[in-house]
C-alpha cells in the first residue's frame, strides 16, 4: 500500500464538499456571515489540499498557471466592471439599485456580481501565490 | 454626466486598468493601455482642480450612501493639488518607464509591471481622494503592497531585500495607523472625516481619541519617512527600477505626508492635535532631519542613495513649515511638496538615464558623463531646485518657509533653512562634480542601452516645469495658500 | 642670443639714468612750490622719504611674516 | 521701444544658443562670441533713461531694469570686459567655459541693472554658479579644491543677502534696493554678504584661492565681475557708512605684505586686486560726490588695467604653463609685445600720471583728505607706495627679467595680443583724457587730477618707492621668489578644521568597534547576503521601533499637560 493512499482518497472526498460549502459561503454572503472573500479562501484551501494530496504537475495540468492569472484579472474587472456599469446607467459608483429597473432586484445583482468578482479574484490569487511558492521549493 | 464623477474615475481608471493590462499580450500594448490611462487621469486631474479653486469643495457618495455611513470622496484644494502631482508623476514616470524598464525587467514580466503600477496609482489617488478614514487605510496598503512588489523587480540582488524592509516597517506604520483608526472609532463611533472632525470636541473618552491619535500620527510619520523615523528609505529609494524610484520619491512620502496635513489640521483640529508642545516637536523634527539628511547625504557614494537621503532632508522642510502653523509656513509646506516631487522625480530619472549602461549608481563608476552634456542640464536644474536656486522650484518653496519662519521670530529655524541650502550644495556639487569633472577611468567603451526617445521627453518635461512653476506661481502656489487657508480656518 | 638687458654697461645705463630722475625729482621738491593740504606735507622731501621709507619697511615686514607663515608648497594637500 | 528690456537676456540667450547650437557647428561657434558683448553694448545704448522691466514672483515683485547713470556706467564696463575677454578667449576650445563666461557676464549685467534686492539675490547666485564652471574648468585637482572652496563661500554670501532681504521684507514691506543703515539686522547682514564678494579682510580667502586657480582666460573674467558688482552694490546701497574707510584702509595695506612673499604671480594679483578694491571702499565709505565718483571710477580703471596685468600673466600660463615667480625670468627676449602690454598695465595700477590709475585714484585720496582722515590718508599713501613695489615692478620684473631661466616661448597669439592692446589703449585714454570717464560718473563734481603737487608728489612717491626696490635687491635683502604656501586666514577652514574633524571622527573610531561588538551581540547576524542582510534588517527595525516609541512616549506623555 503507498503511504499516501489514506490521504488521496480522503481528499478526494473532501474536495466536493469543500468547494460545495464554498459556493455556500459565496451566494449566501449578501444575507449571511460570509461573502467572496471567505469563499475564495476556502476555494483556494479546497487547491492547497489538492496540490499536498497529488503534487503540483497534476494540479497545474487542470488549472494552469496561466488561467489562474487570467481568472484573477477577470475578478477585479468584473468588479470595476459592475461599478462602472452603474456609472453608465446615470447612478454614482458602485450604486447597485441603477442596474434594473427594481431597485431592490438591482441591489441584489450588484452584490452577487460584485462578490463573485470578489471570490475569484481572491481564489485565483491565493492558489497562485501557493502555486509559485511550491514551484520556488522545488527549484532550490 | 462624466462631470458629476470625474473624481472617483481618477480612482476607477486605473483600477480598471490594472487587470486589463495584465491581460494584454504585449508589452506594448500594456504600456500603450498604461499611458492612455495616465493621460486621461492627468485630463482628470487638471480639470478637478480648475473646478475646485477659489475654495469650494467636490463631495462623492460611494454607492448612493450618505456619509457618514457611506464612503464619501471629498475634493478640495488640498488634495486636488496632491491628485495633480500623482498624476502628472505617473505621467511623466510612465512616459520615461517604456525605454527604461525594458532594461531591467525581463519581457515576460512587463506586463504584471505596469499592472502592479496601476494598482499602486489606485493606491495613492485613493488614499488622496478619500473622505473616509479605514478607507483611506485600504488604500494605503494597496499601494503599499503593490509598491512591495514593484520594488522586489529591482535589477540589483538587493532589491528584493529593500522590499522585504519596507515591506516590515510599512506594515509597523499601517499597524499603527489601524489601531489609531480603531481607537478613534472606539471614542467617537465613527469613520468619516468630517464626522470624525465634528465629534472629536465633544467625544466623553479624550484619553482614547487622544491615544488613537498619536497611534494614528506616529504611524503616518513612519509611511512618510519623517525623521526619525526615515531609516527604511535609502533602502529602497537605492535598489529600486528607475522609473520606481522616480514614481515613490516624488509620490509615496508625499501622499503619506498629505494624510498628516489632513488629520492634524482637517480632522483633529489645530487646537487638539497642535498643542504648542507638538508644533515644536515638529519643527524640531523637521530641523534634524533637514540637517541629519543634508549631512547624510554629503556622505553617499551612491548616487540614489544620496538622492533619497535628500529627499529626507527635503521633507524635513515641509514638516517644518507644517509646524509653523501659519498661512504662509503651511502654504510653503504645501506647495514644496509639490514642488520636490517634481524636482526629485526628475533627478532620479538622470541618474536612471546614467544607469543603464553600468547598471549600477555608484558614483564612481558613472564618473565622466561629458558624452551626455544634455544630462549636466538636467543634474543642474535639478541640483538648484533642491540648493533653492531664484528660477527654480524649490526656491518658491523655501522663501515661503523663511518668510514664515521670521513671521514667527524663530531666527534659528532661518539658520536651519539656510544652513541646509548650504549643505545642499556640497552634495549637489558632489554628484556634478564627480559626474562631470572626474575623468573616467578606463574611459567609457561599452554601449549600453541608450536612453530612449520617452525619457528624454520625461526629463525634459520636469526640468521645463522647475523652471516654468518657479517662475509663474500663480498656479501651484495660488493652489496651496487656497488650502492652508481653508486648513487654517483663516479667510482672506 | 643674447638680449638688450643681457649686458651689463646697458644695465648701468639704464640705472644710472634712474638714479638721475631721482635726483632731478628731489631737487624740484624744493625748487617748486607744492600745495600743502597736511601738515604732515610740509616736511621737506616728504614724498620721496615716504616712498622710500614705506617700500623698505613693507619689505624687511614682509621677510619677517614669511619666517612665520611660510609652509611647504603640498601644505594643504598632505 | 524694442530694446527695453534687461541687457542680461543678450548674454543669457547666447549661451543657451551657444549650448544648442554647439553640437551642430562645433567649436567655430566661438568666433562669434565677441559680437555678443558688441551687439548688446549697442542696445544699451539706445535703451531710453526711464526704462524698466519687472517680473511678477508670487506676490513679489522682482524690478530687471533699473537705469541710472551708476547702472549704466557699470553696464559700460562690463560689457566692454566681457568683449576683451571673449576676444582673449578666441583660441578656448572648452563649451563649459564659453557658457560659463557669457552665464557670468550676463549676470554681473543682470546685477547692476537689478533695482530689488530679491533680482540682486538671483543674479549674485547666478553669478556664483557660473563663474564656479571658469574656476573648474581648470580641469585639475587643485582646481577642484579652490572651486569648491569658492562656491560655497559665493553661496554662503548670497544666502546672507537673502536672509538679509528677507527681514528687511518682514520689516519694510518692500525689497527695493537702496540705500540702507549698516546697523539693523537687514543692513548687517546685507552688508555682511557684500563684504564677502568684496574680499574684506578675514573673507578675502576665497580670491586668493581661486582666482590664480582658474584658466588663463577665466582668471580675466573673475578678475572684471564679482568684486566690481559688489563695489557697485556698496555704493549704491552703503555710500557713506563710516565703517567702510576703515575696512578699505585696512584692505588696502594688509595684502601688499602677503603680495611681495607670495610666489605665483598670478596670486600676487589676486593680492593686489584686493589692494585695489580697497581704495574703492574707502572711496564707498567717505560717500562725497568726489569720493563715490573716484570709488567707481577706480573700479572702472581697475577692470581694465587689473584685467591687462591677468591678460599678460595668463599669456605667460598659456606658453609656459605656470606663472611662478621662482621659475621664470628673462621671457621678455620672446615674448616683447606682452612685456611691454603689461608694463603698460603695471603703469596704470601704479597710478603713474598719464596712466588710468592715476586719474582715478586721486580722486580718493583727494576725498581722504577733505575728509580729515590724515591717518588714514597715511595708509592709503603708504599703500600706494606698496602697490607699486608689488604689482608695478614685482610683476614685470620677475616674469619677464629677472634671473634667464632660459625659457624661450612664443610671443603671445595674436588675439591675446590684440586683446591686451585694446586695454593697454584705453588705460593710456583714459589716462590721458580723463574727462571721457569723468563725463561718465553718476555724482556731480568738479576735479582735475592734472596739477602740479599732483604730478610732481605723485612721482616722487613712485620713483622713491622704485629706488627702495632697486637698493634692496642690491643689497640682498629683497625676499627670493621661493615655491611656497603662505598661510592666510583660509588655514582656518583648511586645515584647522578638518583637523578637528578628523579628531573627532578618530574618537568615534574608537568606539565604534564597542558599540558594533554590543549590537552583534543583541542582534545575531542569521544570514549573509550581499549588501542587505537580515543583520541590517534587524537593525533598521529595531531603528523604527524606537523612532516610534519614542514619538509616541511624547504622544501619550504631553497628553497629561493637555488635559
Amino acid at each position: 500500500m503507498r503511504p499516501d493512499l489514506l490521504l488521496k482518497v480522503l481528499a478526494k472526498f473532501l474536495i466536493p464538499f469543500i468547494l460545495i460549502f464554498a459556493f455556500y459561503v459565496q451566494f449566501h454572503g449578501d444575507f449571511s456571515p460570509g461573502g467572496g472573500f471567505q469563499a475564495g479562501v476556502i476555494i483556494s484551501a479546497a487547491a492547497v489540499l489538492y496540490v499536498l494530496a497529488f503534487g503540483l504537475e497534476l494540479a497545474e495540468r487542470g488549472i494552469p498557471l496561466r488561467a489562474l492569472q487570467y481568472l484573477s484579472s477577470t475578478g477585479i474587472l468584473l468588479y470595476t466592471g459592475v461599478g462602472v456599469a452603474c456609472l453608465l446607467k446615470g447612478g454614482n459608483f458602485l450604486d447597485y439599485s441603477v442596474l434594473l429597473d427594481n431597485d431592490v432586484a438591482g441591489q441584489h445583482l450588484g452584490i452577487i456580481l460584485i462578490e463573485l468578482g470578489v471570490g475569484i479574484t481572491v481564489a485565483s490569487t491565493l492558489t497562485l501565490i501557493f502555486f509559485t511558492f511550491a514551484h520556488w521549493s522545488r527549484h532550490s | 454626466m462624466i462631470e458629476n464623477h470625474m473624481t472617483i474615475m481618477l480612482v476607477v481608471l486605473p483600477m480598471l486598468a490594472a487587470p486589463l493590462i495584465a491581460l494584454l499580450p504585449s508589452k506594448n500594448l500594456s504600456w500603450g493601455l498604461a499611458i492612455l490611462t495616465a493621460t486621461l487621469q492627468l485630463y482628470l486631474a487638471v480639470n478637478v482642480l480648475l473646478d475646485v479653486q477659489g475654495g469650494t469643495a467636490i463631495h462623492y457618495e460611494l454607492g448612493g450612501w450618505a456619509p457618514p455611513w457611506g464612503i464619501s470622496y471629498r475634493l478640495d484644494s488640498l488634495n486636488g493639488l496632491m491628485a495633480l502631482l500623482v498624476c502628472l508623476i505617473n505621467f511623466v514616470c510612465l512616459l520615461y518607464a517604456k525605454a527604461s524598464i525594458e532594461a531591467e525587467i525581463p519581457g515576460r514580466k512587463l506586463g504584471l509591471f505596469y499592472a502592479t503600477w496601476q494598482l499602486v496609482v489606485t493606491g495613492l489617488l485613493g488614499i488622496v481622494l478619500t473622505g473616509d478614514i479605514f478607507n483611506l487605510f485600504v488604500f494605503l496598503e494597496i499601494s503599499s503592497l503593490s509598491t512591495y512588489a514593484l520594488i522586489g523587480m529591482g535589477r540589483q540582488r538587493q532589491a528584493l531585500m529593500a522590499a522585504f524592509q519596507y515591506l516590515l516597517s510599512g506594515t509597523l506604520g499601517a499597524s499603527f495607523f489601524l489601531i489609531g483608526v480603531g481607537l478613534c472609532y472606539a471614542a467617537t463611533g465613527t469613520l468619516n472625516m468630517q464626522d470624525l472632525a465634528s465629534q472629536i470636541g465633544q467625544s466623553d473618552q479624550p484619553m482614547t481619541l487622544y491615544s488613537g491619535f498619536a497611534f494614528l500620527f506616529t504611524g503616518l510619520l513612519l509611511k512618510a519617512a519623517i525623521y526619525p523615523l526615515h531609516a527604511w528609505l535609502p533602502n529602497v529609494y537605492q535598489f529600486s527600477p528607475q522609473a520606481v524610484s522616480a514614481l515613490l520619491s516624488a509620490t509615496s512620502t508625499k501622499v503619506a505626508l498629505y494624510v498628516v496635513v489632513r488629520c492634524l489640521l482637517d480632522v483633529f483640529g489645530v487646537e487638539f492635535s497642535l498643542s504648542r508642545l507638538f508644533a515644536d516637536l515638529l519643527l524640531l523634527a523637521g530641523s534634524l532631519a533637514i540637517l541629519f539628511g543634508s549631512l547624510r547625504a554629503i556622505q553617499q557614494t551612491d548616487l540614489k542613495r544620496l538622492l533619497a537621503y535628500s529627499s529626507i532632508a527635503q521633507l524635513g522642510y515641509s514638516v517644518v513649515g507644517l509646524g509653523l502653523l501659519t498661512v504662509t509656513g503651511l502654504s510653503g509646506a504645501l506647495v514644496h511638496l509639490f514642488n520636490h516631487g517634481i524636482t526629485k522625480a526628475a533627478l532620479f530619472m538622470g541618474a536612471g538615464m546614467l544607469a543603464l549602461g553600468p547598471g549600477t549608481t555608484l558614483l564612481t563608476r558613472l564618473a565622466g558623463g561629458t558624452h551626455r552634456p544634455w544630462l549636466l542640464l538636467l543634474f543642474l536644474t535639478g541640483g538648484l531646485s533642491l540648493i533653492g536656486f531664484p528660477g527654480t522650484v524649490g526656491f518658491i518653496s523655501k522663501w515661503m518657509l523663511a518668510l514664515a519662519a521670521i513671521e514667527q521670530g524663530h531666527w534659528w529655524l532661518l539658520v536651519v533653512i539656510l544652513l541646509g541650502s548650504l549643505l545642499a550644495i556640497l552634495y549637489v556639487w558632489k554628484f556634478i562634480e564627480t559626474l562631470y569633472f572626474v575623468p573616467q577611468n578606463p574611459p567609457e567603451t561599452s554601449t549600453g542601452p541608450v536612453p530612449g526617445r520617452g525619457m528624454w521627453l520625461a526629463c525634459g518635461l520636469l526640468c521645463l516645469a522647475i523652471v516654468y512653476f518657479g517662475l509663474d506661481t500663480r498656479f501651484t502656489l495660488g493652489v496651496a495658500m487656497d488650502a492652508a487657508r481653508q486648513l487654517l480656518g483663516v479667510h482672506p | 642670443m643674447s638680449g638688450f638687458f643681457d649686458k651689463a654697461n646697458h644695465i648701468k645705463w639704464i640705472l644710472r639714468s634712474f638714479y638721475g630722475l631721482c635726483v632731478l625729482l628731489l631737487v624740484l621738491d624744493f625748487l617748486l612750490h607744492r600745495h600743502h593740504y597736511l601738515q604732515i606735507e610740509k616736511i621737506p622731501a616728504f614724498y620721496p622719504l615716504f616712498g622710500f621709507v614705506a617700500c623698505v619697511t613693507l619689505v624687511v615686514v614682509a621677510k619677517w611674516m614669511r619666517r612665520l607663515l611660510k609652509r611647504d608648497e603640498d601644505y594643504y594637500d598632505g | 521701444m524694442m530694446a527695453e528690456y534687461p541687457p542680461f537676456l543678450n548674454f543669457y540667450l547666447a549661451a543657451l544658443f551657444y549650448l544648442l547650437l554647439s553640437p551642430l557647428f562645433g567649436p567655430r561657434l566661438r568666433f562669434l562670441l565677441p559680437l555678443v558683448p558688441l551687439l548688446s553694448l549697442g542696445q544699451l545704448i539706445i535703451l531710453s533713461p526711464d526704462a524698466s522691466w519687472s517680473w511678477q514672483l508670487a506676490s513679489l515683485s522682482m524690478e530687471w531694469l533699473r537705469v541710472d547713470k551708476l547702472s549704466l556706467l557699470f553696464g559700460y564696463l562690463f560689457h566692454l570686459a566681457a568683449f576683451i575677454g571673449f576676444v582673449y578667449a578666441l583660441h578656448v576650445k572648452d563649451t563649459l567655459q564659453q557658457v560659463s563666461a557669457l552665464l557670468y557676464a550676463g549676470s554681473a549685467l543682470g546685477a547692476v541693472f537689478s533695482g530689488d534686492l530679491l533680482s540682486l539675490f538671483l543674479f549674485w547666485e547666478m553669478m556664483a554658479v557660473s563663474s564656479s564652471g571658469l574656476v573648474f574648468a581648470r580641469q585639475t585637482q587643485t582646481a577642484r579644491g579652490a572651486g569648491i572652496r569658492y562656491l560655497i563661500v559665493q553661496v554662503l554670501s548670497g544666502v546672507l543677502l537673502l536672509s538679509g532681504a528677507l527681514v528687511q521684507f518682514q520689516q519694510t514691506g518692500t525689497l527695493r534696493f537702496d540705500a540702507m543703515q549698516a546697523d539693523g539686522i537687514a543692513g548687517g547682514l546685507i552688508l555682511f554678504a557684500f563684504g564677502i564678494k568684496c574680499a574684506f579682510p578675514l573673507l578675502h580667502n576665497w580670491l586668493v584661492d581661486a582666482y590664480p586657480e582658474s584658466t588663463a582666460s577665466g582668471t580675466l573674467f573673475l578678475s572684471a565681475f564679482t568684486t566690481k558688482v559688489a563695489v557697485y552694490a556698496l555704493a549704491r546701497g552703503f555710500a557713506g557708512t563710516e565703517l567702510l574707510v576703515y575696512i578699505g584702509a585696512i584692505m588696502t595695506c594688509f595684502p601688499i605684505f602677503y603680495a611681495v612673499i607670495e610666489n605665483d604671480l598670478r596670486r600676487v594679483l589676486a593680492y593686489s586686486l584686493i589692494n585695489q578694491l580697497g581704495f574703492m571702499v574707502c572711496g564707498v565709505g567717505l560717500g562725497t560726490a568726489l569720493a563715490l565718483n573716484g570709488a567707481v571710477a577706480h573700479a572702472f580703471a581697475d577692470v581694465i588695467f587689473k584685467g591687462l596685468l591677468f591678460m599678460s600673466m595668463g599669456a605667460v600660463l598659456h606658453r609656459v604653463g605656470h606663472t611662478l615667480g621662482s621659475d621664470l625670468g628673462g621671457l621678455h627676449k620672446t615674448m616683447p609685445k606682452s612685456t611691454l602690454l603689461c608694463i603698460i598695465g603695471a603703469g596704470s595700477i601704479s597710478a603713474f600720471p598719464l596712466f588710468s590709475g592715476f586719474v582715478t585714484k586721486s580722486m580718493i585720496m583727494s576725498a581722504m583728505i577733505e575728509a580729515g582722515h590724515d591717518w588714514l590718508w597715511l595708509a592709503l599713501l603708504f599703500a600706494s607706495a606698496g602697490v607699486f613695489h608689488h604689482a608695478g615692478i614685482k610683476i614685470p620684473f620677475f616674469a619677464f627679467f629677472a634671473h634667464d631661466r632660459g625659457l624661450r616661448p612664443k610671443e603671445a597669439p595674436v588675439h591675446m595680443l590684440f586683446a591686451m592692446s585694446m586695454s593697454a589703449f584705453l588705460c593710456l585714454l583714459i589716462g590721458m583724457f580723463p574727462q571721457l570717464l569723468y563725463r561718465l560718473l553718476p555724482w556731480q563734481m568738479n576735479y582735475w587730477p592734472y596739477d602740479l603737487t599732483h604730478t610732481l608728489t605723485q612721482l616722487q612717491l613712485l620713483f622713491f618707492s622704485a629706488l627702495a626696490f632697486v637698493w634692496l635687491n642690491k643689497q640682498g635683502i629683497y625676499p627670493p621668489e621661493l615655491r611656497s604656501v603662505n598661510l592666510d586666514s583660509d588655514w582656518l577652514y583648511r586645515k584647522y578644521l578638518p583637523n578637528m574633524a578628523r579628531w573627532l571622527w578618530s574618537v568615534r573610531e574608537f568606539t565604534q568597534p564597542g558599540i558594533a561588538r554590543v549590537q552583534s551581540v543583541i542582534l545575531r547576524p542569521f544570514s549573509h547576503q550581499s549588501g542587505l542582510t537580515a543583520f541590517d534588517t534587524s537593525q533598521l527595525l529595531l531603528k523604527l521601533l524606537l523612532g516610534l516609541a519614542i514619538l509616541i512616549g511624547i504622544g501619550l506623555l504631553s497628553s497629561d499637560l493637555f488635559n
